[in-house]
């Protein structure tokens, strides 16, 4: 069995059970983000501690191996910078509007990401989609009390069941191909002649769609917009970063174990080329904070997968690197939304307007933020496009990077509006900013933890590359 | 102090830091302090090292505190290089930051956010000590992005001002296209050679043109458009002039001495690939000579006193790349050192006389300020005749060696001269229109306003600019007149690469020729100077006259040829013009209508584009399955491919 | 080597009928519960390529994996059905047109 | 012979039924419609050594989840003249297309396989065989579907619940898209 290799995410199990009972047996719901926080925390100890091993567990459904450990720490750093989130915008309030339930559905969800990707086997992938897909569809629709909220968690849903409906087809179709579902099996009976079959490219094409559709690459994207919008800010911020390092890492591993020698560059190509496209000219007309960066993300999936089509591991230790810093700066600007919105508003370009003066820590924390997502030196935006595209060009995508740096140019029109607002105009007092002293405060940690991490990759990357680079090395 | 060379640009950001952190808690005084002391740390440095750099046989001296990025073999130290050129820019950017610094102290010390001044302005010299220092394309592109934020921060330090605001995104708007000219640049280089790093691409460059010539030059053409933004040459100048909205102490520093010549000195350091493609040369070349004229024809009847030095500025920059467009590298890096003492003291002065105005920034509301403010007069007076050619100030001997270039070099052309003669002229004129207007004639300010000569801590930054304004020059001091080119010879180790691919040059120019040309560039800066004072001090009615007369040219050259306009609705309009608020607040004046093609496509796209996003579930999913649909047609078509 | 009681390819055609009314359902019923029958449709398209393929390749994984996909069509159908109650609710109708407050 | 008399049957009584599940407005009468697809599937495979899965298909599937379907379709009270009209027609033909287009694309390329099937082992598809896969090769998996089910519970849990006793239910339905189309449903 080698529980080894599933030690994390037995912790995570552990931490939802005790969530739940700890909820019950003190009827507080205070610390329930901090102890959340922990659980993640401690998550993340017992990988760091087994990194260098390479785990085989349960008759080969479990690979941890130096990738998974990778990609399980960047979903824990961004399940922990939304956890954090989540934690400071509920903690004022007497009943939050999720209990135990939110963060245990967190958890979970977390364990779900971890299984795509540790596991070697599309049933193990398969299930972990579905059991990281649940708790987001109620996460978002969970508010009930909101019509928005609502009408996001009914797309989310309905679209994710078309999707997983897509890529189930797609996994029988290779299980009928290859008579395999492990990874190692797949990609044997691939190079003994499957990628002459039909069966084995229609069945492939379907399975990444399934997943480009969980990143919302364009045009399996419609969704993200609507959701980051209706969705409670907190969720958001959890489902921005995440389930994408998590699906991106499954996608990589795919593109470089099972599916190495079927050419589907051609689909990342045509999927990062409309993502940029589609993300970065749509959010020109944005004025919601929230649809922006859902526009936003979009596009920066467009330049995650330039480097996923390089299909090395090089490559692979550089998206690895961008995903790194993507879930930093992403959670921390909706950390910043989180902690100026308000219920009966929602939070535009208005809002923020003047914010520099009104609170000069947070306006300067989601500068930042912005400098990063357009790509600035010496932030991590900057160091993770520039080895993305490096590594792009070397695998001779000259085409691609060029369209990736003309939108990247683009980008700074809408990302720097939200600058300017910031510090030049004049604020509307209408608006009110919630005060709380207490409130603000507790966004203080989350803060400072993603402002860090946006700044330290940037300015000194090499270290981080460098176990990025060495881990996605293993794969080969 | 060669191995400590990469905590030069540290002392800056160490004072960012403090002033960023603490600069409100302290005080004004203390952040003051802490600016100025560090740069002067920096510029100390920066000397130790020229001197430790004069004792090194190979005049270049490398060091890379650690590695920044390493994937798989590529290897991009976080790299600083010392040689001539970068030691000559380190000081002029530490020198004179440092007397501006001080300058500062005085100016805004009645500014209640002095201390986020500092801070900005010590990460300004943080940025381009990194950019100047860089031995790599990459660490040189994070300090030339980071001299753009920061100047985007000071033009609109005073964000109340909703001009300024709109100034500070114009500028950093303009500069971004630049910019991705310059990234992609820098993309081709490492696509190319495998490496960014200076020496490594100078070396093997020979060899890549020699396969492919068009390569070195659509690199070298994109390595232009990144400097044509950042040191506002045409067509990418527009931004400079609005950019003096911000303080004039920062205008002094960032858009007249420093960061502007971030696109010369990248020229400069580029050399060799330039050489490589003469058709890049001959762009800088005619781009440099179009602006230079173009801009001082502009310059000649702005109002506003920074407005004219801000053209003036513009016009300057086409000179040195006017310079460096002919292969005179050297004279155009001894033309942005001394461009860079005189023109900071003229911002240094007009700032001056705007703080004793008390905010009065239009020519036709000064005068007669000579006596209440000698020293600002002197140091002045000093700078303009530096500017205008006057022997034996520092931009003379400058600007000589440039039009002797542009004339005799094996790649230049009389027209050029010509053009840079002529523009001699017009500086001559519009520089000594300023003199006059401001500190001579009759006082028009209102009786209310006692102008006073500024504060010891202004003033003895004139003084010391001043002087250098005088002696600067005489370290390039000309053969032909006597001297050793002590300057040129001093950077030649740097050229040499660039050099050798240039046509060799042949002395069929008579030493008679070379003695008229100066004699010429004498004699159009006194004729400009006699010019002026005919008619700004003469016969003042003069000038009315002919602005009545040929109203429609006044008009022309007041308007600024309507460039401003004309780019807002070919360029600004469609690229923000999806963002339909931000245009609404970018420019009100503007009429809808002559987008062009491709952003017009762009703007047309996001419009309806977003109208597609309508929210509907089913309209979602059909987009999701006709990329299935798609997907599966390829899947179709490769196999129909492969099977018939 | 036995036979399939007809060739496979018939399967592959009956997997591919049902899969593609799935998704014509989903594209254009309005009613939110009908949607969420057609995925079942998807889904048991799918469903029934995996016993095909289990029988060809003699291996019990496909069977598995159904068992595994009843599973998931449960707890989708659970957590879906939640949904489209809470929509009813605030909304007093499961049409998806009535989705529409979010948009841009 | 007789198996492809049956397959046959099978086929084309799942696939009238499948299309009369997405054609009817009636959900209560698509839900039986589906019923009726899920059993002949349940035939055919029962025809491809998978008894226990047929009777699963029947027994869970047919009988529970769908029964679920039928619930909530019924609290919700839903008729087939609450939606009023179509004001995007275009998307239903367009929707066809794309569904058409997937179809045809998918036989395009995968033409008919051989027969050939593997010599199954003894009691292949019986629930002895799949019980022992289960415990042995696919424990994973089996243990993770009590995670999946634990989330499932969460989520609905979380989605269903009142929140608050002050929050009035909004049971009332809203008015209808289209006034003309005619009423909402009553609740």
């Amino acid at each position: 069995m080698n529980l080894f290799s599933i030690a994390p995410e037995i912790i995570l199990t552990a931490g939802v059970l005790f969530l739940m009972a700890w909820e019950i047996a003190t009827g507080g719901r205070k610390n329930l983000g901090y102890l959340a926080a922990l659980v993640i925390v401690a998550a993340g100890v017992m990988v760091i501690t087994q990194y260098d091993r390479v785990e085989v567990g349960f008759s080969g459904m479990v690979l941890a191996d130096r990738f998974g450990h990778f990609f399980r720490l960047i979903i824990y750093l961004a399940g922990l910078l939304a956890t954090l989130t989540a934690a400071s915008a509920w903690h004022g309030e007497a009943r939050g509007v999720f209990g135990a339930e939110f963060f245990s559905l967190l958890l979970v969800s977390i364990i779900g990401m971890d299984l795509l990707v540790i596991g070697a086997n599309l049933i193990v992938v398969f299930l972990g989609l579905e059991i990281l897909s649940l708790p987001l569809y109620a996460m978002a629709a969970g508010r009930t009390q909101s019509d928005e909220a609502v009408e996001a968690g009914a797309k989310y849903f309905l679209t994710g069941a078309f999707a997983s409906g897509f890529l189930l087809f797609g996994i029988a179709l290779v299980y009928g191909a290859t008579g395999s579902f492990t990874f190692e099996g797949i990609g044997n009976a691939v190079s003994q002649g499957a990628q002459l079959d039909p069966l084995m490219w229609v069945g492939g094409v379907l399975l990444l769609i399934g997943f480009l559709f969980k990143i919302a690459a364009v045009p399996f994207h419609a969704w993200a917009p609507d959701v980051y919008t209706g969705a409670p800010t907190p969720t958001v911020a959890f489902f921005a970063a995440a389930p994408k390092a998590a699906a991106v890492g499954l996608l990589l591993r795919l593109s470089l174990t099972a599916l190495v020698d079927l050419p589907m560059e051609t689909v990342f190509w045509a999927v990062a080329w409309l993502s940029m496209l589609v993300g970065n000219l749509w959010a020109l007309r944005q004025r919601d904070l929230k649809r922006l960066l859902a526009y936003s993300g979009i596009a920066h999936i467009g330049y995650i997968l330039v480097g996923v089509c390089a299909k090395g591991s090089a490559a692979a230790g550089a998206v690895g690197f961008y995903l790194m810093g993507y879930a930093a700066m992403t959670v921390g600007a909706f950390a910043v939304v989180c902690a100026i919105e308000s219920k009966d508003r929602s939070t535009t370009l208005d809002t923020v307007a003047g914010l520099g003066r009104r609170r000069p820590a947070i306006a300067a924390a989601l500068t930042l933020f912005m400098f990063a997502l357009t790509g600035i030196p010496p932030t991590v935006g900057f160091a993770g496009k520039f080895v993305v595209f490096s590594e792009a060009l070397k695998s001779g995508h000259l085409g691609l990077v060029i369209w990736a740096v003309m939108f990247s140019a683009v980008s700074v029109y809408y990302y720097l509006r939200v600058v300017v607002a910031m510090w030049m105009w004049p604020a509307d007092d209408s608006i009110s900013i919630p005060a709380g002293k207490r409130g603000i405060r507790g966004y203080a940690l989350v803060l400072i933890l993603a402002s860090a991490i946006t700044l330290i990759l940037g300015v000194y990357p090499q270290p981080f590359l460098k176990i990025a680079a060495e881990s996605l090395f293993w794969l080969l | 102090m060669l191995p400590l060379l990469w905590t030069i640009p540290l002392w800056p950001l160490l004072g960012f830091l403090l002033n960023g952190f603490f600069g409100r808690r302290w005080g004004k005084k203390t952040s003051g302090l802490i600016g100025c002391a560090t740069i002067l740390v920096s510029f100390l440095m920066s000397v130790g090292a020229l001197a430790s750099l004069l004792s090194l046989p190979e005049r270049r001296y490398l060091v890379a505190p650690f590695d920044w990025i390493v994937v798989g073999n590529f290897h991009v130290p976080f790299g600083f290089m010392l040689d001539p050129l970068s030691a000559v820019m380190i000081l002029v950017v530490s020198g004179v930051g440092f007397l501006i610094h001080v300058y500062s102290v005085g100016y805004m010390s009645h500014d209640p956010d002095q201390p986020r001044y500092f801070s900005f302005l010590n990460l300004f010299v943080f940025f381009m000590l990194v950019l100047v220092l860089a031995d790599n394309f990459l660490v040189m592109y994070i300090g030339w992005e980071g001299v753009g934020l920061c100047s985007y921060l000071l033009i609109g330090f005073w964000f109340r001002r909703p001009s300024a605001a709109r100034a500070g995104m114009k500028a950093f708007i303009v500069n971004r296209i630049g910019d991705l000219g310059f990234s992609l640049a820098i993309f081709l280089i490492f696509w190319n050679f495998g490496t960014l790093s200076f020496i490594e691409v100078f070396e093997r460059a020979p060899a890549v043109a020699a396969v492919s010539g068009g390569l070195i030059t659509a690199i070298g053409l994109l390595l232009f458009m990144g400097a044509t933004g950042k040191s506002a040459q045409i067509p990418l100048y527009v931004w400079l002039p609005d950019a003096m909205e911000g303080p004039t102490p920062v205008s002094a520093l960032i858009h007249a001495a420093t960061m502007v010549t971030a696109g010369v000195y990248m020229v400069a350091r580029c050399s060799t690939l330039f050489a490589l493609a003469p058709v890049t040369l001959a762009v800088v070349a005619i781009i440099g000579a179009a602006t230079a004229l173009f801009a001082a024809s502009m310059a000649l009847v702005q109002n506003d006193i920074k407005k004219v030095l801000a053209y003036s500025t513009i016009s300057q920059l086409g000179y040195m790349f006017l310079a460096l467009g002919v292969g005179a590298f050297a004279a155009g890096i001894f033309h942005l050192m001394t461009h860079a003492f005189f023109k900071a003291l003229l911002f240094l002065g007009a700032g001056s006389v705007i703080h004793a105005l008390s905010d009065e920034q239009d020519l036709r509301k000064m005068g007669g300020l000579k006596t209440a403010m000698p020293i600002t007069y002197w140091t002045f007076l000093i700078a303009a005749l530096a500017i205008a050619g006057v022997p034996p100030l520092a931009g003379f001997v400058s600007k000589d060696e440039i039009l002797w270039q542009s004339f005799s070099s094996p790649i230049g052309h009389w027209l050029l001269w010509l053009v840079g003669t002529i523009t001699a002229a017009l500086t001559a004129f519009y520089m000594f229109r300023l003199v006059f207007l401001a500190f001579h004639g009759q006082s028009r300010y209102p009786s209310t306003v006692h102008p006073h000569e500024s504060p010891g801590s202004m003033a003895k930054p004139l003084i010391a600019l001043g002087v250098l304004s005088v002696i600067g020059g005489w370290i390039g001091w000309p053969k032909v007149l006597g001297g050793g080119s002590w300057f040129e010879h001093f950077l030649a180790p740097v050229f040499e690469g660039a050099e050798a691919r240039l046509p060799a040059r042949e002395a069929t120019h008579s030493l008679g020729l070379e003695y008229g040309l100066i004699a010429v560039s004498i004699a159009v800066g006194l004729l400009g100077i006699g010019w002026a004072y005919q008619w700004y001090v003469k016969s003042p009615e003069r000038p009315e006259h002919l602005r009545t007369r040929f109203a429609g040219l006044y008009n022309l050259l007041l308007n600024k040829y309507w460039v401003d306009e004309i780019y807002d609705a070919i360029i600004v309009r469609p690229l923000v013009g999806s963002a339909r608020f931000l245009y609404r607040r970018f420019d009100l004046a503007v009429v809808d209508g002559t987008a062009n093609g491709i952003a017009k496509l762009a703007q047309t796209l996001a419009a309806t584009g977003v109208r597609t996003s309508t929210g509907r579930f089913r309209l979602g999913a059909v987009t999701f399955a006709f990329g299935c649909v798609v997907a599966l047609g390829w899947v179709v078509y490769t196999f129909l491919r492969v099977s018939g | 080597m036995t036979l399939l009681p007809v060739p496979l390819g018939n399967y592959i055609l009956l997997s591919g009928i049902l899969f593609s009314l799935g998704v014509i359902g989903v594209l254009t019923a309005r009613n939110a519960i009908i949607i969420l029958m057609s995925v079942e449709l998807m889904l048991n398209a799918a469903n029934l390529l995996l016993v095909v393929f289990a029988r060809v390749h003699g291996d019990i994984g496909g069977q598995v994996m159904v068992f595994f996909v009843l599973t998931v069509a449960a707890a989708e159908a659970a957590v879906g059905l939640a949904i489209l109650v809470a929509v009813f609710r605030r909304k007093g109708s499961v049409d998806v047109d009535r989705l529409n407050m979010l948009k841009g | 012979m007789a198996d492809q008399l049956i397959f046959w049957v099978a086929a084309i009584v799942a696939i009238i039924a499948a299309a009369r599940v997405i054609l009817l407005k009636n959900p209560i009468v698509s839900v039986l419609h589906l019923i009726v697809t899920l059993v002949a599937l349940a035939v055919l495979f029962l025809q491809l050594s998978a008894e226990f899965i047929a009777a699963l298909q029947i027994i869970v599937y047919a009988g529970a989840i769908m029964v679920l379907f039928l619930f909530i379709v019924m609290l919700l009270n839903l008729r087939k003249d609450e939606f009023g009209r179509d004001q995007l027609p275009w998307l239903r033909l367009l929707g066809t297309l794309a569904g058409a287009a997937f179809l045809a694309e998918l036989i395009s390329v995968i033409g008919g396989g051989r027969a050939r099937a593997a010599v199954l082992p003894q009691e292949f598809g019986s629930v002895r065989s799949i019980g022992k896969a289960l415990f042995g090769e696919y424990l994973f998996p089996f243990e993770l579907t009590s995670l999946l089910l634990l989330a499932a519970v969460l989520a609905a849990v979380v989605v269903a619940r009142r929140r608050s006793p002050s929050e009035p239910e909004n049971f009332q339905p809203a008015a209808p898209v289209n006034q003309a189309a005619g009423n909402g449903g009553e609740a």
